[in-house]
């Protein structure tokens, strides 16, 4: 067995300011297995990895790879030991082509001069191999969440490489994708790569992997041959108590039609139309790149719409920016937490009260009131943090989605459009979150909400459009709500 | 699992005020300050021979002199901080500074107005020029930086214009924000502009915390993106911004005028630079979202305070500039490791 | 320069000139020799250099571009205008200097030059204190550190404290030439306790903050002393709260200038290195001996003959002082070899 | 669906010439570049009474003229075009300039050195000191933008205690690398700092195409985190980049140096601000990861053109000022507003 492992990690400690993450963690990869860790949000999974990619020191502890141990690990060190890593957050360039961000730091050379035919051909080998349709010079940029992951995961299999670590690579991939991905993944792993693959959709983790290790807290809760292992007992050792993976909602009273959408286009969307009631989630489906966000976008004021009208409670309304929006008590949680959704650098405090400034006239707040609100709306996210005055950088990946929903549930709205809303967040925190979307449909409001996560769409929605090359191409009724009829509709009749 | 979180939410919120101050953003560049004050009283000590009365560093006239030194300076620093939390720059500021100051002299030389018409001219001139200019960056994104160097090299011209090259005095009028003052002891005074800067200090903390405009302008400094979707007019809000800093310049302006007595054409020449400095020191980064008020005030004192003091000790002018150099580099390096052990993070 | 030649005085001549800076003296200076060019029939280009050498030269390659009839300077940076120099002469411009002494490339010279001098407008001062305060100790506050006139006021009054066995002047920090910059120079010297009796302030907008600032905190029994004589100081000079200035207004400066010019345009000889006559110290009691820097009141005492302005009484005079001048210059490179 | 895109990479690739001389990033500012020259021509034309041999815009002589100009400044804008692509300022580089200078000027003098040694002096001293500041803001992170303030002061201090304020002449000495030039026609000269500056132009062109090292800088200024996740040595990489900048200030303190002659301790006093808005205008973001050789070099011919046209129209001085922020803004603007064109976006 021993001589099996490709890398060991013993006695692994690491804390942050406030945070104590691993107090004594061992960790080890068989060659040539998949081996995925679960863990709440906040239990420690991305430090875990970015400890190996050397991103993070560890404060104590060893790292082994092939029994030699690793001292002053940093990224340039892992990835020249073969290590890649595809972590939870976009680390792109993104005013850069697609080329260039798969060669950055890796470039290919004749000589001291660079070979650029060389990193085309190569960009677009592993393009084809991913059977992806980005062009080698996109701007990066310019691409949405889910291309922008196809780049990473690009760029960390055109190098080679030994293990291949993967955070959460699906959140922004529709099932398509999801099991596109996998099958690759499986096929590198039999060709002798060892994998770490950390995902919240479990179903994911029963398709692909050999071994699963639960973290809860920092502490190895118990690590699985996957054939010993059920749903059940996973989510057991990981939430610490019973969830079932299959939320079922409560039925809410729908009522009269809230927000109206007649014939709108633009950005990308071509002559949509849609309504929503209150009390109704409606749900949109399609494949990456069916533009999906770029409708939300046109709903919400954030791009300019071409033609169209958008009436709310019967009203013709002109919503031109998001002011607009918020005004006609809308709100919209973005795809990317990051880069749209939150101020990294500052407190959670200033994170979640910012968008609840615009429901009142008033210039005057108290700080007092804004920690007050902030403490209530992060406690029932149940945010993991040391206090309501860390900054969100520091926060895990799911945590800080917890904080985006919170920013909006602290406005009151009556109309959210959620795109992604569960992206990165575990299975225990999806149940909360689902709970409070029941509860706000109980209380007269309306959803649109985007997800690629097929249970959640079809647990919570009540009806389901599901886009096409910026297109409507179907709305199905609660009743015909199935993963057979959504996925046939989005990927059309040509495959 | 969740109780435990939200005990250890509510215990933090429950710090102690001393542990309170030395966690606050800007206890590291006041320790500083602080250092800085007592080597500079220890080496002032010494070299006057021991004798307390010599020393003359902490005494009451120098220090009124040096409050009263960075006062305009400082009435600048609080506009521009708002201006960089907002992630922009101004370089327009020393010329605008010359432009409003003699163009306000012209008027009261030339036509005879009042104190307080030739404010409001000040005012007028300074808010208007300074909403073009934010006007300009709000709509197109361009750079501040080149933007507001453009102004910079116009505002320029027209000093020239409005003044030929030459002072234009004030003939013994428009004394009142500048050369009046309050002796608080026989050597000790405080000075029209130093009350103002601190007036507006407080002022400006005050709405930093609790009005929505000062939140709200972390919010567009730290990411303009998620402002815009969190329903923030950033375009207005940003022109809105420039002003608000229109009427700080405009502040400063009269206060320097009548200090001066004169309309000097260079009289805010190369100021853009001195307060761009006291508000980096003062921590402010120039990406925005992050400063604070007396952050800036601090630097603006900090910065005050080493070229006084060179002064004060009598330091070859030579050796001065390399003195305020090494001074500079070393505050926000101390700055820097006290905050490194602060939070141990590698990236 | 064939061409000029024979058009001679009928057509109007351009003259390029080049401004050192943005200061009053130098507003003053060009607002004089545009209006007494103008008096001659002379159009002037005016461009101003910022006081930064690069752009000097700059600013005479493109008058020379310009093809502009002559070309006078105002330098900043005396040393550095042997570039531009035989840059005019390559072109076959003719160029003249005024104020800064200009050092020369070899095969190269100029057309024309006035200039007062500045290490002896710093060393009369000096000499002057010397004799009303033999006891006094001195402190200067230059002005921008490294311009030429800043940097010989320095050498000239430290030359003349020391030739009368005075004690060093301490030098502050600099007052660059503004009252803005010299106002928290003079408060941080008053708050500093350091004993003296006389400052110089190394022009009189300095100087004018000095005393600012001693008003303010009611310094009393200093004596301020200066260069410049401009007409804004004589007041000053009245009240005594100026004690004395050397003089040395633009205004004759750009006149003397342009005289040169008209000369060398009509093919006439001149004394191609002039000095003006050695400059003398203005205090309250010769305040009728002073020459305006305003161009209007310049003109009207010019008109009215009421000082000398005329280039041929300057050549003369100087001609009787040029051995003077010379050892001033032995002296002055003695001492600054023993420095 | 491969075949698609590799036809539609093909097709790119296969562009007309002038396609893509438009679509390219620099057009713009290239256009607003001719457009000035022709309206200058013209109005120098008209206002030359239209007699052609009178209008001096064009000329040879003028040409050479504007070249010689911006030699000096367009090679310290390479180097710190380096420094900004990265993200980072260096405010220091005027003064560095003369303290370099003016040290080299005196180790001829002093002690006879030779033009060959005393750049080699030129050399070490600014690559030691570009690296010691690089390595303070690579290993802390701290503000470029302030350390690089104090580094200026420093300088400035040195430059003063090497010269004691006054000029060191070379006495004739070290012609070479600023007053020759080759004699193209009998009017237009190409003189060697212009020679020295095309030839840095294309080198760093060719560097910023082929190498690795051009590809990276983009990498750190577009975002250094991801960069150092990428295996980037980030610290070393920004020491390295300061330390060639050092040597592009090397090179132009020493051009300059030889063709005023002199070393004079302002002689490059204020360049940052030059240098700094001519990387600007020619598009390079002060935040980091965007801009380019060509657009730098566009940038500085067109800031120096603004100058030059004004001298030889004759524009009053206090107009100047006026024309030539106008300009400067007119110029961004059009930039703006054509490449919003290209790709209208809201926000
Ligand atoms: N740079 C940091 N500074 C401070 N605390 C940090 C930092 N990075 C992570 N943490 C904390 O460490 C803990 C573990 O975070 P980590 O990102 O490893 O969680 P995770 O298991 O990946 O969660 P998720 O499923 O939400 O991605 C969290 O409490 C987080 O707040
Ligand atoms: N695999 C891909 N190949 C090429 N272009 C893509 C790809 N994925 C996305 N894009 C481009 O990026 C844009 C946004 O992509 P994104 O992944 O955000 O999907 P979307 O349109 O927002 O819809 P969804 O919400 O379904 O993901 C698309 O409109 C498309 O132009
Ligand atoms: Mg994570
Ligand atoms: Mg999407």
């Amino acid at each position: 067995m021993k001589n099996n492992l490709i890398l060991e990690m013993k006695g692994i400690q690491k804390a942050f300011p406030g945070v104590k993450v691993f107090d004594n963690f061992n960790f080890d990869l068989i060659k040539g297995e998949v081996h995925c860790i679960c863990g709440e949000n906040g239990a420690g999974k991305s430090t875990l990895i970015k400890m190996l990619s050397g991103a993070y020191l560890p404060d104590k502890g060893t790292i082994a790879l092939d029994e030699e141990v690793i001292l002053n690990n940093t990224p340039r060190l892992a990835m020249g030991k073969g290590i890649q890593t595809i972590y939870q957050e976009h680390n792109l360039y993104p005013l850069l082509n697609v080329v260039n961000n798969l060669f950055a730091g890796n470039e290919m050379t004749n000589g001291i001069l660079l070979d650029s035919k060389g990193m085309i051909d190569k960009t677009l080998e592993i393009l084809d191999f991913l059977h992806s349709e980005i062009s080698p010079f996109d701007i990066v940029g310019d691409l949405g969440s889910g291309a922008q992951k196809t780049v990473e995961i690009a760029r960390a299999l055109i190098q080679k490489s030994k293990i291949l670590i993967l955070d959460e690579p699906t959140s922004s991939f529709s099932k398509k994708e999801i099991d596109f991905l996998l099958n690759i993944i499986k096929k590198l792993s039999k060709e002798g790569l060892s994998i770490i693959y950390i995902s919240h959709h479990l179903d994911e983790v029963f398709v692909i992997a050999d071994r699963v290790t639960v973290i809860r807290d920092g502490e190895k809760v118990n690590t699985y041959l996957i054939e010993d292992l059920d749903e059940h007992k996973l989510i057991n050792d990981m939430v610490g108590r019973d969830v079932s993976s299959f939320y079922k909602r409560d039925e809410a009273e729908i009522s009269d039609v809230f927000y109206k959408a007649d014939n709108i286009s633009g950005n990308g969307v071509t002559d949509v139309s849609l309504f929503v009631r209150k009390g109704e989630l409606l749900g949109i489906s399609g494949m990456v790149g069916s533009g999906r966000t770029e409708l939300a976008e046109l709903l919400f004021g954030v791009k300019e719409m071409n033609q169209g009208e958008i009436q709310i409670n019967g009203k013709e309304v002109n919503i031109d920016t998001p002011l607009d929006a918020i005004a006609n008590r809308m709100c919209f949680i973005t795809e990317d937490r990051q880069s749209t959704g939150l101020f990294l650098d500052h407190s959670l405090v200033r994170n979640t009260v910012i968008a609840s400034y615009a429901k009142s006239t008033s210039p005057f707040v108290l700080p007092s009131d804004d920690v007050k609100i902030s403490e209530k709306y992060i406690r029932q996210m149940n945010v993991i943090t040391p206090s309501v005055f860390q900054k969100a950088m520091y926060l895990s990946g799911g945590n800080q989605q917890k904080v985006v929903l919170a920013k909006w549930f602290a406005t009151d709205c009556d109309l959210f459009i959620f795109d992604e809303p569960t992206r990165g967040i575990d299975v225990g925190a999806k149940e909360e979150i689902y709970k409070i979307m029941t509860e706000l449909l109980r209380k007269g409001k309306s959803i649109i909400m985007i997800s690629s996560d097929m249970p959640e769409l079809i647990a919570m929605s009540d009806r389901v459009l599901v886009m096409r090359n910026g297109r409507i191409v179907v709305t199905i009724e609660k009743s015909e709500i199935n993963e057979e009829n959504i996925l046939q509709h989005s990927i059309g009749g040509s495959e | 699992m969740s109780n435990e979180n939200s005990e250890q939410i509510a215990r933090q919120t429950r710090n102690s005020f001393f542990q309170k101050m030395i966690q606050h953003e800007n206890a590291t560049m006041f320790f500083v300050l602080v250092l800085i004050i007592v080597i500079v009283f220890f080496v002032d000590f010494f070299s006057s021979g021991m004798v307390l009365s010599k020393a003359k560093f902490l005494s009451g006239l120098n220090i009124s002199n040096v409050m009263l030194q960075v006062a305009v300076t400082g009435i600048m620093a609080l506009g521009i901080t708002l201006v960089m939390l907002m992630g922009d720059i101004d370089l327009s500021i020393g010329w605008m500074m010359c432009f409003v100051g003699t163009t306000s002299a012209y008027l009261l030389r030339n036509f005879g107005w009042s104190g307080w018409m030739i404010i409001l001219a000040g005012v007028v001139i300074s808010v208007f020029f300074q909403l073009l200019m934010g006007f300009i960056i709000s709509r197109t994104k361009l750079e501040s930086f080149i933007i507001s160097l453009g102004f910079m090299s116009i505002y320029r011209g027209f000093t020239y214009l409005v003044t030929n090259g030459r002072e234009i005095t004030l003939g013994g009028n428009f004394k009142f924000l500048g050369k009046t003052s309050i002796k608080l002891t026989p050597t000790f005074k405080l000075y029209t502009p130093v009350l103002i800067f601190i007036i507006l200090a407080i002022l400006l903390w005050l709405i930093m915390k609790y009005t929505k405009f000062g939140r709200r302008i972390y919010a567009v400094g730290g990411n303009e993106k998620a402002a815009f979707l969190s329903g923030i007019n950033v375009m207005n809000f940003k022109l809105m911004v420039f002003g608000i800093s229109g009427l700080f310049m405009a502040i400063a302006s009269m206060t320097q005028l009548s200090r001066l007595g004169t309309g000097n054409p260079l009289m805010g020449q190369g100021k853009e630079i001195d307060v761009i400095a006291a508000v980096v020191v003062g921590g402010t980064a120039l990406s925005g979202g992050k400063g604070n008020i007396w952050g800036t005030v601090i630097g603006v004192i900090l910065l005050g305070i080493i070229s006084n003091a060179l002064n004060i000790l009598g330091v070859n002018p030579h050796y001065q500039y390399i003195m305020k150099g090494l001074l500079i580099i070393l505050s926000v390096l101390v700055g820097y490791y006290s905050s490194v052990r602060k939070n141990n993070v590698k990236s | 320069d064939d061409q000029m030649s024979g058009s001679g005085s009928e057509e109007m001549k351009t003259v390029g000139f080049i401004n050192a800076g943005p200061d009053d003296y130098y507003a003053q200076f060009g607002d004089a020799f545009k209006a007494i060019a103008g008096l001659y029939g002379m159009k002037v280009i005016e461009v101003n250099s910022d006081y930064n050498p690069d752009k000097e030269l700059a600013n005479v390659q493109d008058m020379i571009a310009k093809d502009v009839d002559a070309i006078a300077v105002i330098t900043a940076a005396a040393a550095g205008s042997a570039a531009s120099i035989s840059a005019a002469q390559e072109a076959g411009v003719p160029i003249f200097f005024i104020a800064g002494k200009p050092e020369l490339d070899s095969g190269t010279d100029l057309t024309g030059h006035v200039t007062d001098n500045f290490v002896m407008m710093g060393y009369m001062v000096g000499q002057w204190v010397a004799e009303n305060y033999p006891d006094a100790v001195c402190v200067n506050m230059p002005g921008f550190l490294g311009q030429g006139p800043a940097e010989g006021e320095i050498v000239g009054f430290q030359m003349a404290l020391t030739e009368a066995g005075m004690g060093e002047a301490t030098i502050l920090q600099s007052g660059e030439w503004q009252r803005t910059i010299a106002i928290p120079v003079a408060q941080d010297l008053i708050a500093s306790g350091r004993d003296f009796d006389v400052i110089f302030a190394a022009n009189e907008e300095s100087a004018f903050g000095i005393i600012d600032v001693f008003e303010e905190l009611g310094v009393e029994g200093k004596v301020v002393v200066s260069n410049n004589g401009k007409d804004d100081a004589w007041p000053y000079l009245i009240d005594g709260s100026i004690a004395a200035t050397v003089p040395n207004p633009p205004s004759l400066n750009a006149d003397l200038c342009i005289q040169q010019m008209l000369r060398y345009f009509n093919g006439e000889d001149f004394i191609q290195y002039l000095q003006i006559k050695p400059p003398f110290v203005l205090t309250a009691d010769n305040l009728d001996q002073a020459i305006p820097w305003t161009v209007s009141d310049y003109l009207n005492k010019r008109e009215a003959n009421e000082f000398m302005w005329k280039l041929s009484d300057y050549e003369k005079n100087y001609l009787e002082n040029k051995d003077q001048f010379a050892m001033f210059d032995q002296k002055v490179a003695d001492y600054l070899a023993s420095n």
